[in-house]
């Protein structure tokens, strides 16, 4: 449960709306669940019709809060201003991007950046199909990979990461929306290489191998480092760590049950991200995030009553 | 002088199948409270004729008539006529036995249901009577919640007949109606429409001219759609006045 | 004289009403037709100002959510074409076999029992199908095809035949049964097994029920999204080979409209394009099926 | 061999294939349900049916999941039922076989292969947005009827179409009006074909996600919806969610709720036989 | 001295529906080469008994019999006996016409069809042959890729008697073939009856006594389920040996 909340506040009453990324879902899930003791009678729902269809209800006014893979783009913004609606973004937790091979592969032990890249980008397409082609000492086998779908926020980041221009990348490689169908994929097939969330590697070890990968930059770690709990959360797993959000609406935190929901929120999210198979924020930039959520409430709520 | 009514009259009828002429410039005039038998071979368009009195043929696409028939001496394709009301004056027996698909109570009072009757007694008064005139209550008296369709051939069509008279019809059309009896409940039916000639106008198409000279009163002789002839039963099969009726009366036809 | 005034005048407003009532049913459908194309078209429009017809049509690639954007609907179309050919390959003879042995050769309480047996088959939730074609019928058929991909429209194409099994052997079921005895009768009067009597009585007189189950199989194929989705890939990809993986205009639509890609966007604006594509695929097929058998009817009508 | 021994060799034949394809149709869905049943059933208990949504697999439950879908299924029977019946007897009965007709009839056929996500877009324009329904009940109903609408549609008129002339006539010669002898005749001999369509339809909006998902549909609610203007989740949703989860707990769980989702559409089916059984008895012709 | 071998025969029959207990008791023996008709009152089990000389009956859920029935001395419900020969053999003309949707010649020929006979000159000439004998072919000679639907009822009925006559089986069941048949018809049917006699076993139901009279050597009459009497047509009519037929057949019945 939430460490910082006193008991319940039964007396806040009210709905708060949420929809947006499925990725996100887990966290808002857990957060929302908890929240049910802390205000019984204020009833917060969720929905997961992607960062996409989140952000037109959230820029159009008709939910509070949108969970988001990706930060909200220039059109979005656009959007929302169109229809007189601030916000704040606000950091939750981390997704670290794993790449795996088969658990029989003893060929790759670690791999780089570099190395994704050739594999990855939208030139390979066609060119880059053997193992060796990417590493000479590799076998000379037929490379199989496998990764988030197009229109996810998980390949806008790992395009945005590897290749170093967001959606560029090959296409000839089996995607799916569902990580638990790549774990499926990946498991299968012994010249597989994929990525995808984290928390599917953690469910999964017996069945993948995650391989260190290596940036060549030692300012945030030396060599090749494979994800965990604390290579996300220190930031030497890069480039592959991404952050999640949620966007919170200006007219909303006029309500004082929202406020209390986005406070509890950035209260819990640490721990219930964890639980959920995400790897939370340090501590500070929960911190950080809280006073900027005050911040805009209060700045928020200040405007609201200058305009009355 | 007024002109005389009759009960029914087609003036100067022609019907079409598409571009079938099925039925050619037909004249006819039927007395209140008589039988009238229609005659002829098969295929010439009995039941054709039969069944522009109650307007069944509406459903038949590409059907079409010119000309009128009257009813009362109302025109029955009149815009103004209601045709469910038009059939409630006009009864109709088929050829082919057609029980609807419920209890043989059901059945006959389901003419009296559509008028919105529902007193059981009623119902229950009226199912039996009109059994009774089919010729058909003895045999179905301890079974009425039976299926309509575990009936026999004879027993269906009997059950046909009785539904149509549970409404009282002042005309009733019958498309061969025995042709699927045995000679006893032929005979009954026959004593039927006997009885039912004190009150109802009744028009027979049959194959039978025994039968045909039985029952009716007027006989009209169809061929290839026309109307040959039509007089008094008795003169037209003692001294029919063309020679396709004499040729088909005598069997000598073909 | 009989009356034609009579107190039954309500009835007859009535009837006009119900029939009025009957004909706003029917002509909802269009104003759902009209709907759909409306919001296939609203977003079309701006999509096609920016690319052009002749690319959508001819270009072999489809890569809208990609840097290096291609607009060439053809790869979605035949991943479509793949499924559908493959869910009926396998749903019509079952389907139709299962419907002839249910009437002709069942017993009644065996046809009774099977027949919701089978429906249940259609109640199945989709996703279920997909990762039974991922994790069973795949590896399944990999050890008799030595070159068949983890994805492939083979498995989807299968599953979705199975699914769809029980609308072809419950309506053509129907359909023959409502077929009049007598007709039956006749032909085994003549001597008749109950193979010919099938195929040369029950499923003519029934021919326009049974094409019906087939052309409803036939649209669910094309309409279904979850079975290809999670077992077909999602590699929109120009070939009619079953082996490797595809992707189809629904999963396709599908996948972006609940993703994570901005609203409004060019990208986003394709679903509606390949909606639209799907859209006049399938009034094309229903035009050219209804056709077949209006020809057929009027045969024996 | 005879002529006559091939005939009955094909005859043999096929009544063998015939049982084969049966067959293959059984043990597929003994493979299903054994292989759910064996996933799911140990999850199943009083808890998970009651219980709201939870990030733990274990305490999580399918609550507000089942009511919905039991809200889903009544609203979409009640609202496409009428219609598709309505519409069938219309285009059957009534209409002329005009170009109109035949308008329709593609139409209709069309609607059926339009993919349930296009729905989804147009419950969101047209339910949604311009009637301001919102993500409500009303407005998945609205939009899972419109879906079914063809296939119930085209099975219906199907069925009435295998009414025979003859009983038709009889009606009409008792003097029944148009609409008289549909209701009294025409739509109780088809009524089991209907049912059988009204199925079908039903178990395929049973089994939706994304188009409801689209109309705003959500994946926690924490309350189960008390009239048709509530937000709602369905079992499907719940199991779309939960197969994509890392956990193994939540395959569980999603297996757990595919049952609930199948015996709600077993209930379904079941009655739907009976009545069925029941109407064949009575009309045989 | 050998056993005489009957055409068809039937030992101490009892056939049920369900519970009801519809033929009781039947002994019966056809000769070869001739014409037996079934009269009695309508639901007495005449098309009943008729229908299990090829096993009609075996469709209808809940029918059983017991006893046996012999065809050239063999049991047909042997299990050795196969149905759709027996059919091929046993050929049957329906009360109600039952035409297949598909043209006049496609029903004609497809007995034929099943059997394998593709020569579109065999065909034909068949086709011409089976209804020139049910006197149809005048009628539909110029239209015979017309659908049988279109025909009227009469036409229909002698159509199906031309599908039954291409298949040439030994034995020929007909109930109330001519029951919608107009006089022209029948009479032609009944000649043909006459005619076909000469190389096939005959057995026909009718309602008309006359009919039965003209065409059928031998008679039998069933009452209620029982035969009542079976024995040359003259010495039935003439000088009935039960009481109940003397009365049925002078119509003093019921
Ligand atoms: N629905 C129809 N479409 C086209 N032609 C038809 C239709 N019904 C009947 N006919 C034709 O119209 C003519 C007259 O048919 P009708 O049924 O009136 O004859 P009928 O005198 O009653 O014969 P029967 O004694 O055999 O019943 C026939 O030649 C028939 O083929
Ligand atoms: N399918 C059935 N189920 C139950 N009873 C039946 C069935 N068919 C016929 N019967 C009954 O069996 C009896 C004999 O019927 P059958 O049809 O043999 O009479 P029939 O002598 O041919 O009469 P008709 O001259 O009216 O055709 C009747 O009492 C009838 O009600
Ligand atoms: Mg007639
Ligand atoms: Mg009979």
């Amino acid at each position: 449960g939430g460490n910082t909340s006193e008991g319940e506040n039964s007396d806040l009453t009210g709905s708060i709306q949420i929809d947006g990324s499925s990725t996100v879902y887990p966290i808002t899930e857990a957060v929302a669940e908890e929240f049910r003791t802390e205000a019984p009678n204020v009833k917060v729902t969720v929905g997961v019709s992607g960062t996409g269809g989140g952000m037109k209800k959230f820029t159009r006014g008709d939910i509070d809060i949108v969970d988001a893979s990706r930060a909200m783009n220039a059109d979005e913004q656009a959007a929302a201003q169109g229809n007189d609606i601030s916000f704040e973004q606000l950091s939750v937790a981390y997704d670290g991007l794993t790449v795996v091979v088969h658990p029989e592969n003893d060929w790759v032990k670690d791999i780089t950046v570099a190395e994704l890249k050739k594999i990855w980008e939208p030139g390979a397409q066609g060119t880059i199909t053997r193992w060796n082609q990417v590493r000479p000492e590799w076998p000379d086998q037929e490379l199989h990979l496998y990764g988030a779908g197009v229109e996810s926020g998980t390949y806008d980041y790992f395009t945005e990461a590897i290749v170093g221009k967001s959606h560029s990348s090959r296409g000839d490689y089996t995607a799916s929306e569902d990580d638990n169908v790549l774990v499926q994929g990946v498991s299968t097939d012994p010249y597989a290489l994929g990525f995808f969330g984290y928390a599917y590697y953690e469910e999964n070890k017996g069945k993948l191998k995650a391989i260190p990968v290596n940036d060549e930059d030692d300012s945030n770690g030396t060599g090749a480092i494979l994800p965990s709990l604390e290579t996300v959360k220190d930031g030497s797993y890069t480039p592959l760590s991404r952050p999640l959000f949620i966007y919170v609406n200006s007219k909303a935190v006029a309500r004082p049950e929202v406020v209390e929901f986005v406070n509890f929120y950035l209260d819990n999210a640490g721990e219930l991200s964890q639980e959920v198979g995400y790897i939370p924020l340090p501590e500070e930039e929960y911190n950080k995030q809280k006073q900027k959520f005050q911040k805009f409430a209060t700045g928020v709520g200040a405007s609201a009553n200058n305009q009355q | 002088m007024s002109k005389k009514v009759y009960k029914l009259e087609a003036k100067n009828l022609n019907a079409y199948y598409g571009n079938f002429h099925a039925l050619k410039g037909i004249d006819i005039a039927m007395e209140e409270k008589a039988v009238t038998a229609f005659i002829g071979p098969s295929g010439c368009g009995k039941s054709t004729f039969l069944r522009t009195f109650n307007r069944m043929n509406d459903f038949i696409e590409g059907f079409r008539t010119e000309g009128d028939i009257l009813l009362d001496g109302r025109d029955i394709y009149d815009k103004k006529i209601r045709v469910d009301e038009l059939r409630k004056e006009v009864g109709m027996v088929f050829q082919k036995p057609n029980p609807f698909p419920k209890s043989i109570f059901e059945n006959v009072v389901y003419g009296l249901r559509l008028q919105g009757i529902k007193n059981k007694a009623v119902l229950q008064e009226t199912a039996e009577k009109s059994l009774q005139r089919a010729a058909l209550w003895s045999e179905v008296k301890d079974n009425l919640n039976k299926s309509a369709l575990a009936l026999s051939g004879g027993q269906q069509q009997r059950l046909c007949i009785a539904r149509a008279l549970a409404i009282s019809p002042s005309v009733l059309l019958m498309d061969e109606p025995a042709s699927a009896l045995d000679p006893i409940s032929t005979a009954k039916i026959e004593e039927l429409i006997h009885e039912l000639k004190n009150d109802y106008t009744i028009v027979i198409v049959t194959h039978n001219m025994q039968q045909a000279g039985r029952v009716s009163d007027y006989t009209a002789f169809f061929y290839m759609g026309e109307l040959v002839e039509h007089s008094k039963t008795k003169a037209l099969f003692t001294s029919p006045s063309d020679t396709r009726t004499q040729n088909y009366i005598t069997g000598r036809f073909g | 004289m009989f009356h034609l005034n009579s107190t039954f005048s309500t009835l007859r407003k009535s009837e006009k009403i119900i029939e009025g009532l009957l004909w706003l049913s029917a002509t909802i459908t269009i104003l759902v037709t009209v709907g759909i194309i409306w919001v296939l078209l609203s977003e079309s429009v701006s999509f096609f100002s920016e690319v052009s017809i002749v690319e959508f049509l001819t270009e072999k690639e489809w890569t809208p959510l990609f840097a290096d954007k291609k607009f060439g609907i053809l790869p979605l179309v035949a991943g479509t074409f793949l499924t559908t050919f493959i869910a009926i390959a396998v749903a019509l003879p079952i389907g139709l076999t299962i419907a002839i042995y249910l009437n002709e050769y069942a017993h009644g309480t065996f046809r009774a029992i099977i027949k919701p047996l089978l429906e249940v088959l259609a109640t199945i939730p989709t996703v279920v199908y997909g990762f039974f074609a991922l994790t069973v019928v795949t590896p399944f058929l990999q050890q008799f095809i030595p070159g068949l991909a983890g994805f492939n429209a083979l498995s989807a194409g299968i599953v979705m035949g199975i699914m769809i099994i029980p609308m072809i052997s419950s309506l053509s079921e129907d359909a023959i049964s409502a077929v009049p005895r007598s007709l039956r009768e006749a032909a085994y009067g003549m001597g008749s097994t109950r193979l010919q009597t099938a195929f040369g009585v029950m499923v003519p007189a029934a021919s326009s029920g049974i094409l019906v189950s087939i052309i409803l199989a036939i649209s669910r194929a094309v309409g279904e999204t979850m079975i290809v989705a999670i077992a077909a890939g999602q590699q929109p990809r120009l070939t009619l080979n079953p082996l490797v993986p595809i992707e189809t205009i629904t999963t396709y639509i599908v996948q972006v409209s609940l993703g994570d890609v901005p609203h409004g966007s060019l990208e986003y604006r394709t679903i509606f394009a390949a909606g639209l594509t799907l859209f006049i695929f399938t009034f094309a097929l229903n035009n050219i099926s209804f056709w077949i058998k209006k020809k057929y009817q009027e045969k024996y009508d | 061999m005879t002529n006559s021994d091939i005939n009955r060799y094909k005859d043999k034949a096929f009544q063998i294939f015939g049982i084969f394809c049966t067959l293959i149709g059984l043990v597929v869905l003994a493979v299903f349900l054994i292989d759910i049943a064996i996933d799911g059933i140990s999850r199943i208990d009083w808890d998970f049916l009651t219980s709201l949504p939870s990030r733990r697999a274990s305490s999580a439950g399918i609550y507000t999941a089942w009511a919905g879908t039991l809200w889903i299924l009544v609203l979409t029977a009640v609202i496409a039922f009428p219609l598709g019946v309505g519409a069938a007897v219309y285009l059957e009965e009534y209409s002329r076989k005009t170009k109109l007709a035949n308008f329709l009839e593609i139409n209709i056929a069309n609607l059926a292969g339009v993919p349930s996500i296009i729905y989804g877009l147009l419950g969101l324009e047209i339910f949604v947005r311009q009637m301001r329904l919102g993500g409500s009940l009303l407005a998945g109903a609205l939009t899972l009827s419109l879906l079914i609408l063809p296939i119930i549609i085209v099975t219906t008129r199907e069925s009435i179409k295998a009414v025979p002339r003859s009983v038709r006539d009889g009606s009409y010669a008792l003097g029944a009006s148009k609409w008289q002898t549909i209701w009294n005749q025409v739509l109780p001999a088809s009524f089991g074909g209907i049912l059988t369509g009204i199925i079908l339809a039903l178990s395929r909006a049973v089994g939706e996600a994304a188009p409801l998902i689209v109309i705003g549909a959500l994946a926690y609610v924490p309350f189960a919806p008390t009239t048709p203007l509530d937000e709602f989740t369905v079992l499907p949703i719940q199991i779309f969610n939960w197969t994509s989860r890392p956990q193994e707990a939540f395959l569980t769980n999603a297996a757990g709720a595919i049952i609930v989702l199948l015996c709600i559409t077993f209930l379904l089916n079941g009655i739907a036989v009976y009545l069925r059984l029941r109407q064949q008895k009575k009309v045989k012709w």
